[in-house]
């Protein structure tokens, strides 16, 4: 028999269930030179924004033990430019696409929603409400269950219905729970979990905070505990709801970890930069798990801690 | 549009020691390579994952290419100065021969050679002279005369081998203590090489407030400047935008721009070297 | 010139910085093997509850990447057999003590406050509030400002004035700046910053969550930049508040960080495991870090990434 | 109250690996130490720092004390056996002669050596047999009789060196698949051993289900059984609490005990074999 390693999210369907992380890809070109994109289940890509931007200035990284931070700051060219040059490229990659937004307030979204709608080919769209909220003294959209209904809202209304909307959410709040079914009840099909976590590195040479922004987002397999929590957390409260999987998965035990709390499918992030072709070795590595654990889909794998456990040595 | 991308020939391989030598303050390492080492240019770098199994370090390290040769065999050599400082690079000194790493190679631009013989300086800051050496090789084959400047904070961290130093017309090794050669930094002596040797064109390499001095010496005397800079870089392939740097772009906007790709090797006229942890006013959406 | 390695948090003095974390240091019996326990600046206890307990089933502890979960649930013989087995001898010891007592429902820490203020020689009171409290469907006192302002009301009131309460907090909350007001506000003198984080293993061979009760709590040097953000954010809101710093310290340079985020003391847990002499070599790093800083007194350093950002080359 | 504290010859130190040699499944590793190896008993542990400098892994890994020696020059040797499985023991099983390890040693309690001379059945599984052979020496020079059983998985999985073998009067092997030896458990053959040589202590080391079966088999026929547990153990001296196993006290309490301390030898007919991921009824404190 041979394994079945699709997987499939609110209509979504991947080839297999290893996707990169939003902001850890590039524009995808860099990538392609390490394996075909078409290998993917699908390329995520950086958080566009509606204007062209910056990002923070430098020092944007720290290294952390078993992690790393980053406060990028969303670096990039806007949606138009960014529809207009990278989406087409990825398309002749034969790769599926996931968009990622984030915005700066409400309206924003709505706005970005309305760009995407227009595009063809889109497989679904990854709503990063993980960003402060300038009509509300900054503070991140999807810390707050009122706000993370009002981002998610305004994209449900200007997408239509044709696209997923994958509501990606910040570990750094009291109950996950809460935001997740908040975000699912203003009309998310789907759920990214985790973001980054909150975190600060201080040089103790300059003896000041080593990042420009003094906070930046930890990311790696220190916060994989975080991630999988989150993941249980989540799909024991909202089992019909597809998860996207993502928090330090730099091996295939790891991606089968998330998936066993409950992932759909797998995004890697960190671990690209310290090896360009993680994506491609994870996904081998968990087929392989896959197969020697005894499944025949994938898709029977996700969730697969949360059964009752058995009498039997376990 | 034709977007930046990584070097085309970057590859991802295991790398064997073949030899690891102090010098002064520094590992010489050779590590042996297939054909790739051919496609190296002086300026180009390496990525190394670090630690081996286990580690808690997640990002690879970046090193620059001291020299890339292939032997008659067609054996490639890739040779690093590695100065051994936080966990990372000391875990790479300790490599044993015979031991593999990890490597994606050659990344990055090179430094520009002239098509037409120059009188060319060369000024390198601690390990920053690593890739001098085989681009003073090249600009001597070229017919160019090449002056160097050397600086470090003491003796044991100029990096100036034997070997290296047969092809430079001239060097002037600076230190921060006066340990070795002229007491002073780089700047101080530059403005008088370039009188006297009549320079046409500055390269060098080391840390970003020696390349934003050297800038403001070029600029002012309308001279070239090639810097390879050194920004944090978490992946060396252009996916993590962490490397960047105010520089203009050919239409004349500022954008932050990464390292990584468009570097290491800039225009140091092109580069915005503010203090770091701002963005310079008129950066491209700022 | 000598280097004064003395604090002080809110009126308790201790001869120098480096404290052990609570639940870290067993009895204290056991690292006195490895060291004099009079070396530390004091010795914080395991958390005691009114009544023994059990804690935990087995597998109680998941090694993660730089880091470690534990569920140990509180095992303990309770606050009488503590307080007349444990204290005693600790006291003979020469060693500052600091107790942590943890509660089930508010009328515990009550208890608890009682029973500790009627024994002489104890320098601190080290309050945990990150325990789930069965009157309010097992939600963690810190999680939610008004429980964690009633476990500190309780303590205040009967604790008298003589000695110092230590508030301490969990990081898994989306304002940990909002809690510490409000524990300060009721009463609080001190902060100890951070608790665990909330994390989750899965076994990839049993496909089921490695620890028995599913979730445990994320400690060790993986958590350490959320340490850090945590102090700094806390010690920028509440600048008089003295900080006990903790959460993935493993060295002088580790000390140092939190110390310049703001924290006061520092505690060492997790490190322990690694290392039974950790809290020594820390100490002995830390004290040459700041020297070689240039800091006469250790004070000068709490808090010292604070402040303004000078032009020069930094 | 004097309440249990750790083992009080333990120390913290680093030792250098003599030699380290691949046997079967396992590495027979040799460290040289100082006088601490007089104090070890059969049935101690050391506690080992893994992974290096920059490791990802914070807890110490504990190997039971398969040999302890000093040498008439006072040289001490500690030998143990290692099952390359995770990243730490690995780690370990691939250090080289002359690198150094830390320590901490001896740990943990001793099995108990009767004051007469005993008819004893000494039973490891997998590597459990580490600590089983110095045992049967010192039981020897008490004038015991010693019958061992071993069982693992497979043939390459049973550690029973020549020299250690010499001091049993009996050695039975099963193994799960039959490769060598009895086809099937330990359990299986227990008993026949038991009636055959009249049998009156059992010592067994190994799996947690293998130790429990033992402890039926011997709570039936009223024969001591001193067991060396294994539960994941975070810091081996006490201080954590995550290595407890519901044990009966000599007050006839049962509590969640300590098996670095109170351990890792303990009478198995005191400790309570449920299945883990549950707290008994009738634990204090539950
Ligand atoms: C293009 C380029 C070329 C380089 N060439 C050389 C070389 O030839 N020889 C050499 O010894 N080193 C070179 N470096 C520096 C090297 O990559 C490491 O940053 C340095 O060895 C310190 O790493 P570590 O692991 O020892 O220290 P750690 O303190 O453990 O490094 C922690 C992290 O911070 C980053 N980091 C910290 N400081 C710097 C810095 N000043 N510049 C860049 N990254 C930093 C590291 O990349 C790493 O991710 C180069 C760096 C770059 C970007
Ligand atoms: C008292 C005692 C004696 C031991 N004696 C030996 C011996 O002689 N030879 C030998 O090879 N091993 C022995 N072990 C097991 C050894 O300590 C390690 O658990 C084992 O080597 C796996 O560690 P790892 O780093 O390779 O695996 P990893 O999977 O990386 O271990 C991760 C963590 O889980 C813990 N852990 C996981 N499984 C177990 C388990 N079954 N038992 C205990 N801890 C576990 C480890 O201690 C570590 O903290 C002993 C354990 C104990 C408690
Ligand atoms: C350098 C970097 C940039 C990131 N940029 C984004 C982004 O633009 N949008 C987003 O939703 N998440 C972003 N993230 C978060 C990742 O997508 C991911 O959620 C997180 O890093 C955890 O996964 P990891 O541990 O595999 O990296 C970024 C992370 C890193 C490290
Ligand atoms: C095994 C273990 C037991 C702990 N027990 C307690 C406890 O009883 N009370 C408490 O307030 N914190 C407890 N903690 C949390 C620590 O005191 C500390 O806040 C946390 O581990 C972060 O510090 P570290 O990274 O240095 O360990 C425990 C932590 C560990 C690892
Ligand atoms: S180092 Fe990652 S983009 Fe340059
Ligand atoms: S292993 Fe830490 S108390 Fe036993």
């Amino acid at each position: 028999m041979t394994f079945d390693f699709s997987t499939a999210m609110a209509g979504a369907r991947f080839s297999n269930p290893i996707l990169t992380a939003s902001g850890c890809a590039g524009s995808g070109k860099e990538l392609s030179q390490f394996f075909p994109l078409s290998e993917l289940g699908a390329i995520v890509t950086k958080s566009i924004m509606v204007k062209p931007r910056s990002g923070r200035a430098t020092p944007r990284m720290a290294e952390t033990p078993s992690g790393m931070l980053n406060s990028i700051g969303l670096q990039g060219p806007g949606i138009d430019q960014f529809l207009e040059n990278d989406i087409p490229w990825l398309k002749e990659q034969g790769v599926k696409i996931v968009i990622s937004i984030a915005g700066e307030s409400v309206e924003d979204y709505a706005v970005l929603a309305r760009k995407v709608r227009g595009v063809a080919g889109i497989t679904a769209l990854e709503v990063n409400i993980s960003c402060p909220n300038v009509e509300n003294r900054g503070q991140v959209f999807a810390c707050n269950p009122t706000t993370a209904r009002e981002a998610i809202s305004a994209v449900r209304r200007n997408i239509g219905g044709e696209v997923p909307i994958i509501a990606k959410l910040t570990p750094d709040v009291t109950d996950i729970t809460e935001i997740a079914r908040e975000v699912v009840d203003a009309g998310a099909d789907g759920l990214a979990l985790i973001n980054t976590l909150l975190g600060m590195v201080i040089d103790t040479n300059t003896m000041f905070p080593k990042l420009s922004q003094k906070t930046g987002g930890l990311s790696g397999p220190a916060i994989r505990p975080v991630a999988v929590r989150a993941i249980y957390q989540v799909h024991a409260a909202l089992p019909d709801t597809p998860i996207l999987g993502m928090g330090g998965v730099a091996s295939g035990r790891d991606a089968f970890e998330l998936v066993l709390a409950g992932a759909s499918a797998v995004s890697v992030g960190t671990a690209t930069f310290g090896n360009p072709a993680a994506a491609m070795v994870i996904k081998q590595e968990l087929e392989e798990i896959c197969i020697q654990r005894g499944f025949v889909n994938f898709r029977d794998a996700i969730g697969f801690a949360h059964r009752a456990e058995g009498g039997d040595g376990e | 549009m034709d977007f930046p991308t990584i070097n085309p020939k970057a590859q991802q391989f295991d790398a064997e020691v073949l030899s690891n030598k102090r010098v002064g303050s520094y590992n010489h390492m050779v590590f042996s390579v297939d054909e790739i080492a051919s496609y190296a240019r002086p300026g180009n770098f390496v990525a190394i994952s670090v630690g081996g199994p286990g580690t808690s370090m997640v990002l690879r390290r970046a090193f620059a290419i001291y020299r890339a040769t292939v032997k008659p065999d067609g054996q490639g050599l890739l040779e690093l100065v590695i100065a051994p400082f936080g966990n990372g690079s000391t875990w790479l000194a300790n490599r044993q021969v015979g031991d593999l790493v990890n490597m994606v190679a050659p990344l990055g631009t090179a430094f520009g050679i002239p098509t037409e013989p120059v009188r060319a300086l060369l000024v390198g800051g601690g390990y920053g002279s690593a890739p001098l050496f085989a681009l003073a090789e090249v600009l001597k084959a070229r017919g160019c005369r090449v002056d160097m400047v050397l600086g470090a904070s003491s003796a044991a961290k100029i990096y100036a081998p034997l070997e290296g130093k047969r092809s430079v017309s001239s060097l002037t090794i600076t230190t921060d203590d006066g340990s070795a050669g002229t007491h002073g930094r780089v700047s101080d002596v530059i403005p008088g090489i370039i009188a006297s040797s009549n320079i046409e064109i500055i390269y060098s390499c080391g840390p970003m407030a020696m390349l934003s001095a050297i800038t403001n010496i070029s600029k002012e005397r309308g001279i070239m400047h090639q810097c390879s800079v050194e920004e944090s870089m978490a992946c060396g392939i252009g996916v993590c935008m962490t490397c960047v740097l105010p520089v203009e772009g050919e239409d004349g906007v500022v954008r932050m721009t990464r390292t990584c790709i468009d570097g290491p090797v800039m225009d140091g006229s092109k580069v915005i070297w503010t203090k770091s942890r701002e963005i310079p006013d008129g950066v491209w959406g700022k």
